[in-house]
């Protein structure tokens, strides 16, 4: 696409050739990110919210900074955005804070059957000790909601709606405030696992609608260990702590505590301070692309990609087969040849492709296989990955015999 | 490019179609077993005769490799005694770096222990992550001998 | 001390000069580990446990690796070293992964007075949530755990004993080896905080005779976001995982989950990637000058400090007044002057305390104070960090006009 | 350094003399906060009479900063109505350089409006950590005002 910067500069690990498709499971960190955190180990750090010293007032300020910037990137309020250890962390934080405190037996949980573990085996979990019972919304033919069955399966006794803002296995982009729109309407609160959604496309939290959303700092160029829960305010104050510890109380006696206020009330223990920065660092980089551009930037690949794959005799595509709604991420599968052979002969060819299940079995069961290759975009990407990965599958094909 | 030491003919052959597929009535030994990894699985049934493995059957899903390296390990195991078996568990082993693994060199005239078809998974070694994939099979046939 | 390596040119936050006694708090970081994880990151990034491609290879292989390298430090083995966030994350995980399932009306929980609130809240909420009661062992006049109360506290009912490997607030190190056998006879479960003993003393969890251990990086040279949580094998065993998600599961369906094998049953999600790196280089750090080398500098300085301290009108000094059994942390009052006054005066003087309560208020209860200014030495520490101190301690005399 | 600023003789007074100390019997506003992160805590009660403060009691415990706010603003208040409180916690937030202040500068002419010895915490404002300890008083007695 032109237009597009190449960024891949900025990117030290692409250096070898690699071509990385794999940023779905995690993506790779620009030096601006890396520096940002070094920088601030070398010069400012100490334990935040503690001291009266001025390290630790320039820690504290810089870990608050980072909050703001959060809040800003997402359209929320300073106090909304809570870090955690990442989506994972963040999901399960809302079903065991909210859930166990809100959810009796009789009581709904809607998911979707396309959902990432993490968005799914807290709730089965949280319905297991509440009572509760787990629906899930099933998927059309070509991998999209079946929002028909969304609504036949919506009722008053669904208490929690909890949906992917973007499938990790099939790129799908569920119309979450339409989704949003219908649950509040029925007094559902709405979960969003934004793990994919938001490191590729603009959320507004008000736009979207919902009452809580989890994503992570390393699929957005950001550092391991620290990801985001927000909540909308009148949600968060509905939720106990997932931890007790340090930083989070008001008082405590030796048989009683009593919560600090909100956002702290949810940090039990030192946060991940340098990777609030490092986060802080990996949002200014993204906006500075702007995330229209980097949208645009997924669709076109993801375009050019279905279309070259197409003509790779033997290769299935799941999920939908144009870019309407959808983000980056391709799964596929080859005819008589292993997801895993697929990414061990792509990675011999210089590419980096995840196979396996992609924390999604529910859907690969749904989907008929057991595992898929899936390729996914982000902003480092060309096309020329794309000639490489259509390349090593055509050797696949001559290896295993295919078409 | 590795890839043709990796995917040898007879590693494909025995991937499509593989040897002793499918269940034993009455099993006097069996176990199954996946890689939580990546979902592979293997099962496999036994019986023996005079304390040979007088019949095996083996069913799973999985990539070429953990499916070809059952598959041959079936073919392997057939006719020999627990004793030779953990022998070959062993030099399988070996082969392939494992720990637990004896004498990696291959012997084709030490009575019982030549790999036969197995030799051809030495390709696998130079991918350290599919070590696991062809592992699978014997793994799961220990198992079933301790059952 | 002589013979004590000078290595304050690794840590170059010292450079503008700041006395750092704020150890307690958070450590700062050498270059070996700042480059460490900059190298990783730079190099061999990739999520880990999930790609069939050289970089995942890599970089699970150096994750692994880090969980190889803190089982050795800890005398462990690779499967009993799980990953959290932190030391908070890790009591959290016993508190409700194993309190949960084990505990009943009736029940008892030991703990003592001085514990930080990360080993008293979860308890807390825990107890709550089953029935059973919490109990406290208390502290003897010079803060030591009055081991006299514990045996007649500890009884057959009492199903676990929770108990800090060092105070945080005091210096005090409890006979844990001790207390752990008689917790045993009585067929209680040791669950031991190391987040301040383990950065500062060699600990060999078959000779401590725990069943549970947590700490922290950031304490040990290592960075944020990530700390330990050490198990017995039978006891890890024994605990559900605190969190659902993907990496921890073996089978997923609609509406039921089993679990991984131990130790990834425990870490759902991406775990700390790059901070996993980062600590398995604050370990060789550590190493590499001998944590009994470190243990005798935290005591030399301990030993100076209270001496210098003891002659400066109107310092009161709390918990043990010698070096027996005691590390680097020294808490102090001023008569008429407040822990903050003091703080921001040492600030002044570059010397960077900690003042509050150091989340341990049921201490400070006990101690009968709101708050103490507290002195935490590592291995950047010199005698020269404990004259400014004495200097600014003796200019607050003079403003507040003590003594 | 800027510590004698800081810690100028008039709030240390306040510190070791705490104004107006203690409890009023059936206050007609009260209120009590503490700042969570250092544990400094203050409580106001207040009667008023003829719509202006007639008495005023506090109590709390905390570091001199806090201490001495609390103790400046109850000699302050004495005597003025809710509207003349508004006006001078506006104007002590904005000496402090806080949200919702105004009009920093101190104004002696301003009827009812002089921060008198307030005006000694200018000093905290080099002190950014501390400008909560200044402050807790005067939230705590915008909760009373509301009660
Ligand atoms: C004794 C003790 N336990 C637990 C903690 C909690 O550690 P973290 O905040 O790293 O979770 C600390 C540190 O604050 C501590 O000193
Ligand atoms: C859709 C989705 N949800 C949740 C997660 C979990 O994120 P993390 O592993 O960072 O906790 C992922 C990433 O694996 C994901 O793709």
């Amino acid at each position: 696409m032109t237009g597009f910067p190449d960024l891949r500069a900025d990117f030290p690990i692409l250096e070898t050739g690699v071509h990385f498709l794999d940023s779905g499971a995690s993506s790779q960190k620009p030096i601006q990110v890396l520096e940002a955190m070094d920088r601030f180990a070398r010069t400012s750090y100490a334990n935040v919210h503690r001291g009266a010293y001025k390290l630790s007032v320039a820690a504290t300020d810089a870990y608050e900074a980072a909050r703001q910037r959060v809040a800003d990137f997402l359209g929320a309020d300073h106090d909304e955005v809570v870090f955690t250890r990442g989506a994972t962390t963040s999901l399960n934080s809302i079903a065991f804070g909210w859930g166990l405190e809100h959810l009796r037996p009789g009581d709904r949980i809607l998911t979707t059957v396309m959902e990432h573990h993490a968005n799914l085996v807290p709730w089965q979990m949280v319905a297991k000790r509440t009572g509760a019972t787990l629906d899930h919304i099933p998927i059309t033919e070509d991998g999209r909601l079946d929002l028909d069955a969304f609504l036949e399966k919506l009722d008053e006794r669904v208490r929690v709606v909890a949906v992917t803002g973007m499938s990790n296995a099939l790129g799908t982009i569920p119309d979450v405030p339409w989704i949003a729109g219908r649950a509040h309407e029925a007094g559902a609160r709405v979960v969003v696992d934004a793990a994919q959604l938001v490191p590729h496309r603009e959320v507004d939290v008000r736009e979207l609608g919902a009452d809580f959303l989890a994503f992570s700092s390393h699929k957005m160029l950001g550092p391991t260990g620290i990801g985001v829960l927000w909540g909308r305010m009148d949600a968060l104050e509905e939720m106990e702590p997932f931890e007790g510890g340090g930083e989070m109380i008001a008082d405590v006696t030796l048989h009683n505590a009593t919560w600090a206020p909100i956002p702290h009330r949810f940090e039990a223990g030192t946060p991940p301070i340098i990777e609030a920065v490092g986060l802080h660092a990996a949002i200014d980089y993204l906006d500075s692309i702007g995330m229209d551009q980097i949208f645009a930037h997924d669709q076109h690949l993801t375009a050019v990609a279905l279309e070259r794959l197409s003509d790779v005799p033997g290769v299935q595509i799941h999920g939908p087969r144009d870019t309407e709604n959808r983000g980056g991420v391709i799964s596929i599968t080859m005819d008589g040849t292993h997801a895993h052979d697929l990414a061990t002969i792509l990675d011999e060819h210089g590419v980096a492709v995840r196979a396996g299940h992609h924390c999604a079995k529910p859907l690969m069961r749904e989907l008929g296989v057991a595992a898929t290759a899936r390729l996914s975009f982000y902003v480092y990407n060309t096309e020329e990955d794309i000639d490489a990965t259509v390349t090593g599958l055509r050797k696949a094909g001559e290896l295993f015999g295919v078409g | 490019m590795a890839l043709e030491e990796l995917y040898r003919e007879v590693i494909l052959d025995h991937y499509r179609n593989p040897r002793n597929r499918g269940r034993l009535d009455e099993p006097e030994a069996t176990a199954e077993g996946m890689n939580p990894l990546c979902g592979d699985e293997i099962h496999i049934d036994l019986r023996f005769e005079d304390g040979k493995v007088s019949a095996i059957a083996v069913e799973g899903q999985g990539c070429s490799i953990s499916q070809a390296s059952a598959s041959m390990m079936s073919e392997a195991i057939k006719g020999k005694t627990r004793e030779e078996i953990s022998d070959l568990i062993a030099r399988f082993r070996g082969m392939m770096s494992l720990e637990g693994g004896t004498d990696p060199g291959i012997d084709p005239d030490r009575p019982g222990a030549s790999l036969g078809d197995m030799e051809a998974l030495q390709g696998v070694r130079q991918y350290p992550v599919r070590i696991k994939c062809a592992a699978l099979g014997w793994t799961v046939l220990q198992d079933a001998l301790q059952s």
